[in-house]
């Protein structure tokens, strides 16, 4: 027995390591996700029968135009949400000293990622609100009528992303904090004798050993892009008139409100179709920056 | 570390540093500011518009004492306390292993089960509403926080996975190898010498970890329906109304739910020590 | 009785070809020195006898056992890593403990090990630091500590002193020798410095692109090398190469000479059939050519002194012998190393005479430099 | 009226769960003093689980399926429709018929009955009308229209006046349609809007044509609050109390957007009538309360219910959330804007719930984000109709 | 000119006093190498240098210029790390070529700057692989490569050359020096290796515990050292030190004995009051100890061989002399090196008598071991 573990325990134990992490992961996440895709070729309210449609769902996907809005929202979400990564690093790098207060400092800058979305929606739209909002009165003080951003169907989407990016940022920065406590001094010793400084000793030196962190952070900020419901739901239920929707929150409204599981789901799997072509892309980043040693 | 410390004698430099943070940190805060202000106002302050004014009648009191009279939220922040606890812990031992298992062996599907991880991670959570439910149904789990639990575990070991496995695999191959000439099992390597190593970002984790289920008001919704097992984020909903939302208790709510989460931040910064792997090898 | 036993050892990083066929036996308690050329593949043979890199092809044994696919831990060897590899968490005594504390062995145990070999190694009062706060010699001392606390059957070194300054270096060899001694374990010792190899090796090994080149005690390399690679290896400043061709042979006695050199005669291996004017490369060790002023008589070499270098009681010229063609020299310019063993009064730009010391000098052949000269005498101890 | 041998497991199967979705404090007080009440009399413990109203939408599909409460709160119409249909509701008209409901609820049974039987109980009522503050009608010397020409002169005159004659606040999507409602009602009257309601109308049908007519003219007049996307309800109640608008359409709870000093103020009107053939129809929804088929004490829930519904009961719950009760035996309201809805509701010939809660949810989606766009760029109407039309061939499959 | 100035230098790790004011002034286009013992502070004072460490007192001057607050990069120095510390994400060329990038220069010339030192070193071919694939002494050759790139007005080298086989550093050696020359740049160099501290310095700088022992020329140190520490320093095998009293003195000339030494006659450097019997330390180093099979005569010492240790030609014997006391020996048991530059006949446990070079005797102190002998002549080239 002993020596049978001794001779097999150099694939038993990441077996065994690992099996609870997959285990549960499948039993719960990975089941559910097919299950899914299953529910996406029926029509279903939720709790009565379940009707085979086959591909119905995604066949009026392909000419819903709400799709296409949402989509185009999320592409505007995933774009802008990538600002939160180098946001998030600037920050960490504002308040990675060690001067008393600091820590104190650090944890007040961590609050935008605690507070609920719910709160932080609302007090964006308090931003925003014409007349009484922060920017209209900012806009006041310099004799300018603030427009309404979330009565606009050009402006909505940029509003709500703006406002999502506070907490996306701080998760940033939280991420980056931990990757800035595992830089080597070595390495930042030898480039500042190779007379790297400022952003070249950003660039050059202290990013690439921060590119695991910032491949966290890059899946962190992209599920977030793709994922993102709370704020548009909070702050314009998708409106005005479905202009701010993104697809998580089509799907929300899909399966909740309307009572269309069958579509609902068709929309996640083609939202999970589109986040699996980013995860391969991303695979192979990582796989390439670690063969090169990075 | 990076950026370079500012030299404990440049005092003045020191000071000048921290208002120019403090500066940073109002104009982030800003919103903030909103809602604490908020949750000073009385109801007729808010009904009224005045949302960036100073508040012209003061609420706090009441505010703050309505959060725990006209919801069960001691018992509510008991609750949450019983799901996240143990779901953090769960969530970092999973993680963790998992994590050391991709980042550390080579093996066919390696990249497989890593993607599936990732994958997961990206899955909108409402779409899994239904079969969750019925999963917990099944195990006779639901509305307890048991079920709770096991959700949670095993949706944030997708994120953490991620993330525990980056941070490993940032270490010096050279430190494991010596492990293993050493005759350290692979458990013994990844107690004695991995995970002291990435310690910073397994605070970080359990920040983030901690954060998120404490925040998740959803999965409350799906799996529980008794307020002997809801957790805090359900006392904060109960503050809005079908009609009327009084946005003075729920900033108020929303400010004592944020509490135990920045504690936590504030305390696991302990953790955050740099340079732990310097010296470790000659590269 | 066979400790240690590499059968046919290839490994392969990618398309590099880093081990090549690496045939080895090694008999319980040995002191067996590597050595070759930076990046000859000695820190990958040790690895992988380590179990640390899996290797392409080939079988290792441990004392019988074939610990090929076995765990790094199962296979009773220790290592120290040539870049230390040591703990940053962990405090000197915890690094040097570990491997023990991992076997569960007792905490009085481990102390005591740990105790030890600080003293051996002279850092008990740097016990509580960490790496970090270690200068490099100080590391590289904790990574052996780390290997002799457990006391393992083979022992892998990765130059391990090669950080030490020389007294601690003298200090340290010996010590490793009377550890070696104590232990009997089976050393393999990976080193560039020639003090060592010489002093602590019953065997040498030098390698070469991954293929080893000869094997064998260290004065048996030094005085009958099998071919120029390892004749040029061993000994610092190296032997001097020069290209020389056939005069005449008669019986096992061949005569070379060059322009610019001074026919010399040179006992052969066996009787061969030298082909008058073929041509051949005729090593001559520094320390085997003396040197008189120019005009002196038996100079073989006349030359111009190029530069002198002073290490205390000795004294290493390089000399210029004009249109003399050495083979693979320092600088590529038909320099000639000198090494003599007093303070020579000899400045740059004095033409002088070498002569050579007609029973040291070596004869290879140009394909591959095999050594075609006979077996030099090594002085029994 | 239990047994005598209090034994624990029994105790606990004799235990009365109910989920509500309250969110005024004080009618969750009433809720729970009421439960208590039973408790006693009954010695039955009944736990009550309060849950936020939106989250309640979304639990209710679940706990229904999985982990059903004895009794819960929920909404009466379509809403209630749906789940009956599925069989996730009991049948209580042995309760009904028992306690002899029928006799005090008058028009509202309506509400709970599919097929002729019934399926919840009317717990309170929100009666929709045009809400004003007085002295800002005095200030500017408006009257109250009653016809939609007098509509459109009260709208002018507002706007001469530099306030806005109706507040308007569309991010929640609702109010839109229910000023669609409304309208509708005016103008078509109610058997035409609940044929639309449940899809047997189509969104083209020309009978639609002059409400949307009409509502186009007073958006182009700009009647209503500019950027009513932007606002919430509460944002644009705010307006009214802070006398920037003249009018706003709502239920009464609309009063917690006034300060306590300005709520003698408020004052209830109907909708203006548009079309004086069409008879008297109002916008009323109803809240009630349920018996999951699932549950586990059906007996107990329907000891609770009937408890809970005597008419001093129910009148505690009722009173501070200013409802309007669905008995007609309750007494008189404190609030006199409650006892204005008992009186209006009794000239009312017929009453709608209101959109969302009338027409297939799915249908209400789409119905409700077409209202807000038309509200917004109401040149856009073809468009929205037809889209609103495709949607209900596709949900009827026409 | 002044290139380096070193004033008052002291840096402390916490309660830990690594540097003690050094003082060291170093002239323009000098070669200064730093040896001292494992641990003394050699890398804590090229990084001080560097400005990698901040100093806890003094002043550091480049060409004039107090660069004390100064970033490294503005230094105008490069520096090859004990540690290497290349990047581990950029290729060997990417690496070398780091500094000039930095430096905007263009590409072309960062392309040749790069293959040049590529050239220099060896590693041409290994340009497109990354750190991680080298092996330790292609590594090191990066990070010298890294530092000669630059060509900077000062560079710090600590142990440039330890992972290194012989020939390549004897080769290295050659090449520094040359581009020493060439450049024109101060160099300053920590090394553990005698040969390249005699061989390359202008001066050489002992370190001790963080403090200067001594600065000199090779020849300097080597024949006239102040005091016991750098004469046991410099030359390997080490100077042996013995245990002696005062027999008599007259004018310049004392005379010394111990029990199992004859009497010896050692110059003073200047007539000194040394009473009788006061206890001294007699220094002679094991290449100025001749041997002869006991018996022989003129043997100064008694004593039985050890251990022979063969160097191909040289032979290393330690012999115990009885009771004979010895200082801080390598093993503590009165053992006595001898180094011989033939293939000794001597074999363990043969008795052996030692005949000490008069001319080469030093005396030293007891109380701090200040050298009290008549200074060594130097031979001039
Ligand atoms: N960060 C630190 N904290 C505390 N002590 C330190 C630290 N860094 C170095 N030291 C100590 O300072 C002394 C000098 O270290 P340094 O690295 O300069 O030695 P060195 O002369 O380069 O030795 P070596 O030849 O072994 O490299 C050592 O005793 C070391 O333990
Ligand atoms: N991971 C790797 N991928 C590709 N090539 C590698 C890798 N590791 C080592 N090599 C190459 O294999 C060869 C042998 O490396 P090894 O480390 O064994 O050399 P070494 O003999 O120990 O040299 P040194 O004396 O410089 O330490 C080198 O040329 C090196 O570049
Ligand atoms: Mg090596
Ligand atoms: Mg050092």
């Amino acid at each position: 027995m002993q020596t049978l573990w001794r001779r097999q325990r150099w694939w038993l134990t990441p077996t065994l390591l690992i099996a609870p992490a997959i285990l549960l992961f499948s039993v719960v996440i990975l089941l559910s996700a097919v299950r899914s895709v299953w529910i996406s070729l029926h029509e279903w309210d939720g709790f009565g029968p379940m009707v085979w449609v086959g591909l119905g769902n995604y066949v009026e996907l392909y000419s819903d135009p709400q799709f296409y809005v949402s989509l185009k929202n999320n592409l505007i979400w995933l774009v802008m949400f990538m600002a939160a990564p180098p946001i998030g690093l600037a920050i960490a790098l504002l308040v990675n000293q060690k001067i008393a207060g600091m820590r104190f400092l650090k944890s007040l800058f961590f609050i935008p990622l605690v507070l609920a979305s719910v709160t932080v929606g609302v007090v964006f739209t308090w931003v925003y609100t014409p007349e009484f909002g922060l920017l209209a009165l900012i806009f006041r003080a310099f004799g300018a009528t603030a427009p309404a951003v979330l009565s606009d169907e050009h402006f909505v989407t940029f509003a709500i992303v703006i406002a999502a990016l506070w907490p996306q940022v701080t998760f940033c920065m939280v991420l980056y904090l931990a990757g800035l406590n595992n830089l080597s001094e070595e390495l930042i010793g030898a480039g500042r004798v190779d007379g790297a400084r400022g952003w070249n000793m950003l660039w050059h030196i202290v990013l690439p050993q921060l590119t695991q962190v910032t491949f966290i952070a890059i899946a962190v900020t992209v599920v977030g892009a793709l994922r993102s419901f709370d704020m548009v739901s909070v702050m314009t239920s998708g409106g005005p008139f479905g202009s701010s929707s993104v697809l998580a929150y089509q799907m929300f409204e899909q399966s909740i409100f309307s009572y269309r599981f069958g579509y609902g789901a068709a929309i996640a799997s083609v939202l999970f179709v589109i986040m699996a072509v980013f995860i391969v892309w991303y695979l192979s980043r990582i796989i390439r920056t670690e063969e090169r040693g990075g | 570390m990076y950026p370079r410390p500012i030299p404990e004698t440049a005092v003045w430099q020191r000071r000048i540093y921290l208002l120019a943070v403090v500066v940073v940190l109002i104009l982030w805060l800003c919103p903030l500011f909103a809602i604490i202000l908020t949750s000073f106002r009385t109801t007729e302050d808010v009904m009224g518009g005045n949302l960036w004014g100073w508040p012209t009648g003061i609420g706090v009191i009441d505010n703050y004492t309505d959060v725990f009279t006209q919801t069960p939220m001691a018992r509510y922040f008991l609750n949450s306390l019983i799901i996240t606890i143990p779901s953090v812990i769960g969530v970092l031992v999973m993680s963790t292993l998992a994590g050391y298992v991709l980042s550390r062996y080579r093996f066919r599907g390696n990249m497989l089960i890593f993607a599936l991880f990732v994958g997961g991670n990206f899955l909108p959570h409402q779409i899994m509403m239904i079969p969750v439910r019925d999963l917990m149904v099944q195990l006779d789990l639901i509305d307890t926080t048991a079920a709770l639990i096991i959700f949670h575990v095993a949706f944030q070991t997708g994120f953490a996975t991620l993330f525990m496995r980056n941070f490993i695999a940032a270490l010096p191959d050279e430190l494991f190898q010596a492990a293993r000439a050493e005759g350290a099992s692979p458990f013994q390597t990844l107690v004695h010498v991995a995970i002291p190593l990435v310690r910073p970002a397994l605070a970080a984790l359990a920040i983030l970890i901690f954060t998120f289920i404490w925040n998740d008001y959803f999965w409350a919704v799906v799996l529980t329906v008794s307020d002997s097992v809801k957790p805090v984020t359900a006392g904060l909903a109960n503050l809005r109304g079908e009609w009327v939302s009084a946005w003075n208790l729920i900033s108020a709510g929303t400010i004592v739910v944020a509490v135990p989460p920045v504690v936590m931040f504030f305390l696991m910064q302990r953790h955050f020590i740099a340079g732990l792997t310097m010296g470790a090898v000659k590269g | 009785m066979t400790s240690l036993e590499l059968r046919e050892i290839n490994k392969n990083y990618g398309a590099y070809h880093a081990l090549r066929g690496i045939d080895l036996s090694v008999a319980q308690g040995e002191f067996i020195v590597m050595v070759g050329p930076s990046g000859c593949g000695k820190s990958t043979l040790l690895k992988s006898i380590a179990g640390l890199e899996q290797i392409s092809s080939g079988q290792i044994l441990i004392n019988g056992r074939d610990v090929s696919r076995q765990e790094p831990g199962d296979r009773g060897i220790a290592m120290v890593f040539q870049s230390y590899a040591l703990y940053p968490h962990m405090t000197v005594a915890e690094n040097m403990g570990f491997g023990l504390r991992m076997a569960k062995r007792p905490k009085a145990e481990i102390e005591a090990a740990v105790a030890r070999a600080a003293k051996i190694l002279r850092i008990t009062d740097q016990l509580d630091k960490r790496p970090k706060q270690l200068s490099g010699g100080q590391r590289q001392r904790v990574a052996i500590g780390r290997a002799i606390t457990r006391s393992p059957e083979v022992f892998l070194f990765d130059e391990p002193l090669s950080n030490l300054d020389a007294a601690l270096r003298t200090q340290m060899r010996v010590e490793l020798s009377s550890l070696h001694a104590e232990l009997g374990a089976t050393m393999v010792y990976v080193t560039h410095d020639q003090v060592e190899a010489m002093t602590m090796a019953s065997r040498i090994v030098v390698l070469n692109q991954g293929v080893i080149e000869q094997v064998g005690s260290p004065l048996e390399l030094y005085r009958n090398p099998d071919n120029l690679f390892v004749a040029g290896f061993l000994g610092a400043p190296r032997m001097n190469f020069l290209g020389v061709t056939v005069d005449a042979v008669s019986g096992r006695n061949v005569t070379v000479s060059a322009p610019g050199l001074v026919p010399v005669t040179v006992e052969l291996a066996e009787a061969a059939a030298l082909p008058k004017g073929a041509g051949l490369t005729l090593g001559v060790r520094p320390e085997n050519i003396s040197m008189v002023a120019d005009g002196g008589e038996g100079g073989a070499i006349h030359g111009q002194v190029r530069l002198v270098e002073h290490l205390g009681r000795e004294t290493i010229l390089y000399v210029d012998a004009g249109n003399l063609r050495t083979i693979a020299s320092e600088s590529g310019t038909g320099n000639i190393t000198v090494q003599l063993s007093y303070v020579a009064p000899f400045g740059p730009e004095q033409n002088v005479a070498l002569k050579l010391d007609a029973r040291e000098l070596y004869l290879f052949s140009s394909d591959g430099g095999r050594t075609l000269s006979a077996r030099k005498t090594i002085l029994d101890r | 009226a239990v047994g005598s041998f209090p034994i624990p497991a029994i105790a606990e199967a004799q235990e009365v769960t109910m989920i509500s979705d309250e969110n005024n404090a004080a009618a969750l007080d009433a809720l729970r003093a009421i439960a208590a009440g039973f408790s006693k009399e009954a010695s039955v413990k009944v736990v009550i689980n309060n849950m936020d109203h939106e989250a309640h939408k979304t639990a209710i599909r679940n706990y229904l399926v999985a982990g059903a409460p004895d009794v819960c709160s929920w909404f009466s119409g379509n809403r209630m429709r749906a789940f009956v249909k599925r069989g996730l509701f009991d049948d209580i008209s042995d309760l009904v018929e028992k306690e002899k409901y029928k006799d005090v609820l008058g028009a509202t049974i309506g509400a709970v009955t599919e097929d002729g039987k019934q399926y919840g109980l009317p717990t309170g009522g929100t009666l929709w009308g045009m809400f004003y503050r007085k002295d800002v009608f005095e200030q500017y010397g408006l009257t109250v229209p009653k016809t939609a020409e007098e509509f459109l002169a009260y709208g002018d005159k507002c706007k001469a006046a530099g306030i806005t004659p109706v507040a308007m606040g569309t991010k929640e999507l609702w109010p839109a349609a229910g000023w669609f409602d409304q309208m509708n009602l005016r103008i078509n009257g109610l058997d035409k809007h609940m044929a639309l309601m449940n899809g047997e109308m189509s969104y083209l049908d020309p009978a639609l044509t002059p409400v949307f007519d009409q509502w186009e003219a007073m958006i182009s007049k700009g009647f209503f609050t500019p950027n009513h996307t932007s606002f919430g309800w509460q944002e644009a109640a705010a307006l009214l109390a802070q006398k920037k608008a003249g009018m706003m359409n709502l239920g009464a709870f609309l009063r917690s957007a006034f300060t306590e000093a300005d709520l003698p103020q408020l004052a209830y009107a109907t909708f203006p009538v548009l079309d004086a053939k069409v008879g008297h129809f109002e916008e009323f929804s109803v809240n009630s309360i349920h018996i999951p088929a699932k549950a586990k004490n059906k007996q107990g829930a329907r000891e609770f219910l009937a408890y809970f519904y005597r008419p001093e009961n129910l009148a505690t719950y009722l009173e501070p959330g200013g409802n309007v009760p669905p008995r007609n035996d309750l007494p008189a309201s404190k609030d006199p804007l409650v006892n204005i809805a008992v009186e209006t509701m009794k000239t009312v010939q017929g009453t709608s719930q209101y959109y969302d809660r009338d027409s297939d949810p799915d249908m209400a989606q789409a119905g409700l984000v077409g209202f807000q766009e038309f509200m917004a760029k109401p040149d856009r109407r073809k468009a929205i109709l037809t889209r609103l039309e495709g949607t209900r061939k596709r949900i009827y499959k026409i």
